[in-house]
């Protein structure tokens, strides 16, 4: 029993008795020993459920808009990756800050369930503390630079267009369009995606190659200015797309473009292509 | 003075006036006539064809007239013309590719220039250099005025600014070749 | 649409210009009667940036060979602020296209004013003669 | 159930040289949704009208596309057609086969094919065109017109005089512009002051202008109907109301300083009018170069001044005000010679002078009395060379258009020259006389009976010799180079836009063409009014022109503003956009792109998936500021916000028509 | 500095005080020269008035020497020699298949890789005035110069990077730093007519005469060039344009090295200044004292 896990619930059970809060998302133990799913919890007797482990693998942010309206507060225990989807959702409208009663967890890197070594996103998190928080557990860590994040991208971006175009093709040539990725992502918030919506023209219905790389492409655009890195797309894709590599891409050209933007690590500057400069850099006089 | 009719045998011409004037890299239709390359030549007074009329003549088809104008011998070649235009045409290139031309179909409009350049380049050819001295010898000898420049010869020659004996460059062969190579493809018409 | 050959194939290159500027331009190198080749295809759109990237995504997956996109220069912009944000948009989505293996001569975006008739044809005519070169565009193609 | 009808224009033979019509016609046939297509020889014509109104009747059509010219020309006239036709305006789509396809290509087999997609892209968008209705939006019955010379004061006179109010800016300390300073006019010589100051003054006390003089635009936001313009008056040292004009402090003003007035021929006081007739007839102080403003010292003006008008601590004043309509009257300025004419001495020779110079000599209110002197040694010239063209046709390093109105300026300056020197000689460097207007070649031919010799070439260099210019030239239709041996020598420089009028034209919010003149919305149909509507176009701004012309378009302008101010109300261009609260999820990334300020978040009553009743915020378009940029729909990943008109299904469905 | 140094065919024979005026002064300033070993004629007038190819080929097999030898820059004293290479140096820039083409005529490889600079450059824009300035002993003070260029230093502009084509300033600026006093006249840029006055005397003489007359009514006292050409025909043929026109000229002509020489505090003797037509002794004399004499 970790201090992390035992001090998760008392907080939990205080929060829950002194009924600050009407529920608590955590973590608990799943059927296998490699799996932590989220927890969620409206009894302060219950709160023995929560751990904290090496499986603690999925984002918990985004469970807030299983019911926007709830009334009520909501305990969530955030790491790195949590707190800047909740910043993410803050800035996109859709939950308030004071309605979430954010518990900080330093976190130090989660294992994947398969290889139980470190996971990817682990392994490229930039800011395991959390950024936002009402209380928090653990000693907080400066964030800390990764570029070699990038690497895997930069690779890639060398080869011939022949070469990238089969790379993708092959990839995308695997989706089973079961829409996990977007189901995750703290930043596909809309009300109704484009994927679901019928005969505007965006994207064919049809479940081949190049409607799943449209797919693909369309929605890494939607969230190029806006993806926290927090890696879940491409853990829980099915047959492992390396989406994140599609991410990257987009953030490495927008930080370089357009100067240093970090997603979710405040609420307030809003996201780059949302804004302008003057001087943006000029490629198409 | 006969008049000019245009259209007969106009074209033939026109493809031959098209092809120098690509050469010369100038565009013939740009020029509207406005004379300001004949107000700036140094040499347009002594000129029977000012370079404006020289291009009038090619603007309307009459090549022949052009290659024979003493004018294309007159042009030093100083580019006040095209530095000056208001349309950006270069006259220069123009006069000079016309004067290779006339060169080319043994139109010699002022015997003394050609004698001057041809021995000129005779010289090069042989030592390499151009010997001034030997130059203005052969120039004066063939030309028939035989005294020409002759005051100032005594003064040079004490000066040491001009020697009898021509200075010759050790790999003269390169420049034969030079000469065989560049004038081979020369067939004169 | 007859069966192309590779021997005649043309190519089919689809352009958005914005209503003020560039597609004014475009409407310009008619009134001067220059020329271009028959391969585009003009989309009208109030301001360049109405064109939405996932368009062009859109357009290459249905068959474009090559794609442009042309709005007015910086600070020229009808509605003021409009190409500011096209400018950031496609200075994006270019790297994404080419990361994803679409040739980078495919797709062009380009500022051409209204009097610009000259620079419309130039760069309309170049894109063609690069795409004619590339041969067709079959990356995110449908498998028929 | 959609029922299309397609019209193919063939423009007489403009459309129908390089597109088989009849084919394309046949092919639309096919189309989704087309159940009509004809061809016809004049679409806009009134049978072209009329028989796309029968077609409409007899086949129940609900959707037009006529495939013809731009849509920015006739996209409108057709719009009505619908409307006559009973159908709504907007169940409409035009494919451009003139300017981008019939014009611009040679083969005929190619240009068909081509315009076959097109007729398909356009009956495609056709098939998702929904109805729209334009609302209404308030006209403020008040203009501005930026710049007060002869077709600022012309245009806002024409406005006023229709009842209408005006504000008229000019930036320098007096209106009247160029005018004023010239001595004659031509074709019929009458005295420019005569003309125009009289115009200065009815401007002055005219009771629907408000004069704003020494101010200039800074800031315009809004557009038709409703430009909110912020306009900055200098400082100008002298309360104007106080100031009765009396000019005391002129004459004793210490400091003089070269008059920008007389292009450097005049001196002036630091505390100055331009000249004699301003309007406002009252001083302002130079700011650069008063010594009691520059360090403190003198002060003699305040001390002079009999009604205590002067105040050294003025500050600039900043006026807010909203217009319906915006007139551009900005003029031009003369090419500066001095800085690529080095084989005219660069400006080095005092004797080498511009037209504009000319002006102020021979005006009797200028500098010389109306006296033509040499500005070198003040002598009276018995030789005067005029050269024509400097700048103007000269594409290589300066400016490739006609400045139109030099020919006869000049022909005007030699007129003047042998009427007020006998026995002088006058010469004329020209390329050609360029004398369209009425009575103009008569003056022309007077000119040339007056005795002045115009000798047909451009000069080549002007160079100085002891006290004489020697002027090198060609006179071409003899064939032999000439020189003229010259006491002055008057160039007719090209005519620029005013300086500073490519910023102004990005604060008001149009585009100048590539030489910086204000570009017109069509040349010839709508040359007075610029692609913004709204704003229009008077005088030399537009180009270069000479007074008859400037009248003309400015009275031309101030009816075109008349039309729109005599409107209460304007038509909104429906096609903005709209918010589709279902799908919207309140995340407001459009909000920040919107240019207008035209959506904001509002909070909606609705239910969520429990069925609890709650309050969500959505986005919401204010249809009277959106102008339609559609900037919004692309930020929105959902496609909640789309542009009416060019929706994304209807855009996308011209991309798919092509690969279908 | 150092530089390839590419005299031409009039520094070695009519040009030859400019010659040595330039090494002294190169000298002086610190300016490494380095003859082209071999060097031949770049052809001049005649060339280009008979062969495109050959008028390339000359300037371009020198050229193709220096490059060889590592040389980065050229030094071309010679205007006529300086066009022609600046011509063939753009030309072969300009086009691939004519930078083989060359190679091929002159049997070497010629990739137009090294700056071409006429001498007047080297000294009045790569050297700097201020280092010009230390090394000015004997200040030409009082000394009325009309700087003439002619006209194949200064156009084609693009070609040759001059600074004016109608009112060049570098020889002016050199002038005032060494203490002369250069005027503002008319015919800077007019040209000479070069060897034209050999087979047509009578207008080459005109062309001289009227630079010449308006040297003279600006009141100068000496003309600087920077040319051997425009030198030989402005000194050379001043007694035979007085004999043609009736004119009194009287003017001394130098090389624009040669007054940088006497600035530097050299005497006449040091460099070829007796060797001039129009002496310049009584000049001198009242300028600066009989030293430079």
């Amino acid at each position: 029993m970790n201090a992390i896990q035992i001090k998760m619930r008392e907080v939990a059970g205080q929060l829950l008795s002194l009924g600050e809060v009407d529920r608590v998302i955590g973590w608990e133990k799943g059927r296998f020993a490699h799996q932590s799913p989220p927890a969620f919890i409206t009894d302060e007797t219950k709160v023995e459920r929560l751990i904290w482990d090496e499986y603690c693998l999925t984002g918990t942010a985004k469970y807030l808009l299983d019911d926007p309206y709830r009334a009520g507060k909501t305990g969530l225990f955030a790491r790195g990756c949590d707190a800047r989807a909740i910043n993410r959702l803050i800035q996109d409208g859709q939950v308030k800050r004071e309605n979430i009663v954010i518990i900080g967890i330093c976190c130090t890197g989660m294992s994947d369930s398969v290889s139980r070594q470190m996971a990817a996103k682990c392994c490229d998190c930039t800011h395991p503390t959390p950024v936002v928080y009402d209380l928090m557990i653990g000693e907080p860590v400066k964030p800390v630079a990764k570029p070699e994040r990038f690497k895997a991208v930069a690779e890639l971006e060398q080869k011939a267009a022949q070469e990238k175009s089969e790379y993708w093709t092959r990839q995308f040539a695997k989706c089973i369009r079961c829409y996990a990725c977007r189901n995750i992502c703290p930043a596909c918030n809309c009300r109704e995606c484009f994927a679901d919506q019928y005969r505007v023209g965006w994207l064919g219905k049809q479940h081949h190659t190049a409607e799943n790389q449209v797919f693909g492409l369309t929605r890494a655009y939607h969230i190029a200015d806006r993806c926290i890195e927090c890696g879940e797309c491409a853990r829980v894709c099915p047959v492992g797309i390396p989406l994140m590599e599609l991410n990257r891409k987009l953030i490495k050209d927008i930080q370089q473009l357009f100067g240093d933007y970090h997603a979710g690590v405040d609420s307030e500057t809003a996201p780059p292509l949302g804004r302008y400069s003057l001087d943006d850099m000029e490629e198409f006089m | 003075m006969d008049i000019i009719e245009l259209s007969a045998g106009g074209t033939q011409h026109q493809v031959e006036i098209a092809r120098l004037a690509s050469i010369a890299g100038v565009e013939l239709s740009s020029c509207y006539q406005c004379g300001k390359c004949s107000a700036g030549c140094p040499e347009g007074f002594a000129m029977d064809e000012s370079p404006r009329r020289i291009i009038r003549l090619l603007q309307l088809g009459l090549l022949s007239e052009a290659l024979q104008a003493r004018s294309i011998w007159l042009c030093a070649a100083c580019d006040t013309c095209s530095t000056r235009c208001p349309k950006g045409v270069d006259i220069a290139a123009l006069m000079e590719t016309l004067r290779q031309e006339a060169k080319r179909k043994a139109l010699i409009r002022d015997k003394n220039i050609h004698l001057f350049h041809e021995l000129f380049l005779t010289n090069v050819k042989w030592f390499g250099r151009s010997p001034e001295v030997i130059l203005s010898a052969m120039y004066n000898l063939m030309s028939g005025n035989l005294f020409q420049d002759m005051d100032a010869a005594a003064h040079l020659f004490k000066s040491g600014k001009a020697h009898f004996l021509p200075r010759r460059i050790k790999n003269t062969q390169a420049i034969r070749q030079i000469f065989q190579r560049c004038l081979e493809k020369e067939e004169p018409q | 649409m007859a069966l192309m050959t590779e021997a005649n194939w043309e190519p089919k290159v689809l352009a958005f210009c914005c209503n003020w500027c560039s597609y004014s331009g475009a409407d310009l190198v008619g009134l001067n009667r220059m020329k271009y080749p028959e391969n585009v295809r003009i989309v009208r759109v109030p301001c360049s940036a109405r064109v939405n990237p996932q368009f062009i995504i859109r357009a290459f997956q249905r068959g474009a060979d090559g794609v442009l996109v042309a709005g007015c220069h910086p600070g020229d912009c009808h509605y003021s602020t409009g190409n500011y944000y096209t400018r950031r948009r496609f200075l994006v989505m270019k790297r994404l296209l080419e990361f994803i293996g679409i040739e980078s001569q495919r797709f062009q975006a380009r500022w051409i004013s209204g009097a610009e008739a000259v620079k419309f044809r130039d760069t309309v005519t170049k894109l063609c003669e690069d795409i004619k070169a590339l041969g067709p565009q079959r990356k995110l193609r449908d498998q028929k | 159930m959609r029922r299309i009808g397609v019209f193919i224009c063939h423009c007489g033979s403009n459309i129908a040289a390089t597109v088989d019509c009849a084919k394309v016609a046949e092919a639309a046939r096919g189309f989704p949704g087309v159940v009509y297509s004809a061809d016809y020889k004049y679409m806009c014509s009134e049978p072209g009208q009329e028989f796309i109104k029968a077609a409409i009747a007899q086949e129940d059509l609900n959707a037009i596309v006529v495939a013809s010219c731009t849509p920015r020309m006739h996209e409108l006239t057709f719009r009505k057609t619908l409307a006559n036709g009973g159908l709504n305006p907007y169940l409409f789509e035009m494919a451009n086969l003139r300017e981008q396809c019939s014009w611009v290509h040679t083969d005929k087999e190619k240009a068909t094919v081509k315009a076959i997609d097109l007729v398909k892209m356009a009956a495609a968008k056709a098939n998702k065109n929904e109805e729209l209705t334009s609302s209404t939006m308030p006209v403020h019955k008040k203009a501005l017109v930026i710049g007060a010379g002869i077709a600022g004061m012309q245009a806002a006179l024409d406005i006023a005089d229709a009842g209408h109010q005006v504000v008229l800016v000019e930036r320098e300390p007096t209106i009247g512009g160029k005018m004023p300073m010239l001595d004659k006019t031509f074709p019929t010589m009458d005295c420019s002051a005569c003309i125009s100051t009289p115009k200065m003054v009815e401007v002055a006390q005219h009771p629907n202008i408000e004069l704003l003089a020494y101010a200039e635009v800074t800031e315009v936001k809004g557009f038709i109907g409703s430009f909110t313009v912020q306009i900055r008056q200098k400082a100008k040292y002298v309360d104007h109301d106080k100031c009765t004009g009396c000019g005391l402090c002129e004459t004793k003003c210490p400091s003089k300083v070269p008059n920008e007035y007389d292009l450097g021929l005049g001196q002036r006081a630091c505390i100055y009018k331009p000249f004699a007739q301003a309007v406002p007839n009252k001083p302002v102080i130079d700011p650069l170069h008063c010594r009691k403003l520059v360090d403190n010292k003198c002060g003699l003006c305040a001390k002079v001044c009999p009604t205590g008008a002067v105040n050294y601590q003025d500050a600039e004043r900043l006026f807010t005000d909203t217009f319906g309509a915006i007139v551009m009257a900005t003029g031009y300025d003369l090419y500066p010679w001095e800085e690529i004419y080095g084989e005219y001495g660069y400006g080095r020779f005092p004797d080498v002078i511009t037209g504009l110079q000319f002006e102020r000599m021979v005006n009797a209110s200028g500098p010389t009395g109306g006296k033509l002197k040499r500005p070198s040694d003040g002598q009276e010239p018995k030789s005067v060379v005029f050269i024509k063209c400097v700048g103007s046709r000269e594409p290589a390093k300066a400016k490739g258009y006609c400045s139109r109105a030099c020919c006869m300026y000049t022909a005007k300056h030699a007129h003047q020259v042998l009427d007020k020197i006998p026995d002088a000689a006058v010469y004329v460097f020209y390329m050609d006389v360029r004398a369209a207007g009425k009575a103009y070649d008569e003056f022309y031919e007077a000119t040339l009976k007056d005795g002045a010799v115009y000798l047909r070439g451009r000069v080549s260099k002007i160079y100085q010799e002891g006290s004489k210019l020697i002027v090198k030239g060609e006179d071409s239709l003899l064939g032999r180079p000439v020189q003229v041996t010259a006491d002055l020598v008057v160039l007719a420089t090209a005519m620029i836009p005013s300086q500073g009028s490519r910023e102004l034209a990005q604060t008001v919010g149009f585009l100048p063409d590539l030489d910086g003149w204000y570009q017109e919305a069509h040349p010839k149909l709508r040359p007075v009014e610029t692609p913004t509507a709204g704003v229009f176009l008077a005088g030399a701004c537009q180009g270069p022109k000479d007074i008859p012309d400037t009248v003309a378009q400015a009275g031309a302008a101030a009816a075109k503003v008349c039309g729109l101010l005599s409107k209460s109300q304007l038509e909104t261009n429906p096609m903005t956009a709209r918010s589709n609260p279902a799908i919207c999820s309140g995340c407001g990334l459009c909000v920040a792109v919107c240019p207008y300020k035209a959506i904001q978040l509002i909070s909606l009553a609705d239910r969520d998936r429990y069925g609890k009743r709650i309050n969500r915020t959505v986005a919401d378009v204010n249809h009277g500021l959106c102008q339609g940029c559609g900037a919004c729909t692309v930020t929105c990943r959902s496609g909640a916000i789309d542009l009416q008109g060019f929706k994304n299904n209807q855009i996308l469905e011209e991309v798919d028509a092509l690969w279908r | 500095m150092k530089y390839a140094y590419y005299p031409g065919c009039s520094l070695d024979a009519t040009g030859i005080e400019y010659d040595i005026a330039n090494k002294l002064v190169a000298r002086t300033l610190g300016i490494e020269l380095v003859e082209i070993p071999d060097w031949n004629c770049c052809g001049a007038t005649s060339a280009h008035t008979t062969n495109h190819l050959l008028a390339l080929a000359l300037p371009a097999r020198n050229l193709a020497i220096a490059e060889a030898h590592g040389f980065e820059q050229v030094a071309v004293p010679c205007a006529a020699c300086f066009a022609r290479c600046k011509k063939t140096a753009a030309a072969v820039q300009a086009s691939p298949d004519l930078q083989v083409q060359i190679s091929e005529v002159i049997g070497m490889t010629y990739a137009a890789k090294s700056e071409i600079l006429s001498y007047l450059d080297v000294i009045g824009k790569k050297t700097g005035l201020d280092h010009i300035k230390k090394h000015v002993v004997q200040p030409l003070t009082g000394l009325k110069i009309a700087a003439y260029y002619g006209c194949l230093l200064v156009r084609p502009v693009d070609i040759t990077q001059s600074d004016d084509p109608e009112n060049p300033m570098v020889m002016d600026r050199l002038l005032q730093v060494i203490g002369a006093e250069p005027i503002a006249w008319d015919y800077k840029t007019e040209c000479c007519g070069a060897s034209q006055v050999v087979p047509v005397p009578q207008l080459g003489k005109k062309l001289i005469h009227d630079i010449l007359k308006n040297a003279a009514s600006y009141g100068a006292d000496a003309i600087a060039t920077a040319c051997p050409l425009c030198m030989l025909n402005l000194d050379m043929r001043q007694k035979q344009i007085n004999a043609m026109f009736g004119t009194q000229f009287h003017i001394p002509v130098f090389h624009f090295t040669e007054l940088m020489a006497l600035s530097f505090g050299y005497s006449a003797q040091d460099f070829g200044l007796a060797k001039h037509f129009e002496s310049a002794e009584s000049l001198l004399e009242r300028m600066i004292g009989g030293k430079g004499a």
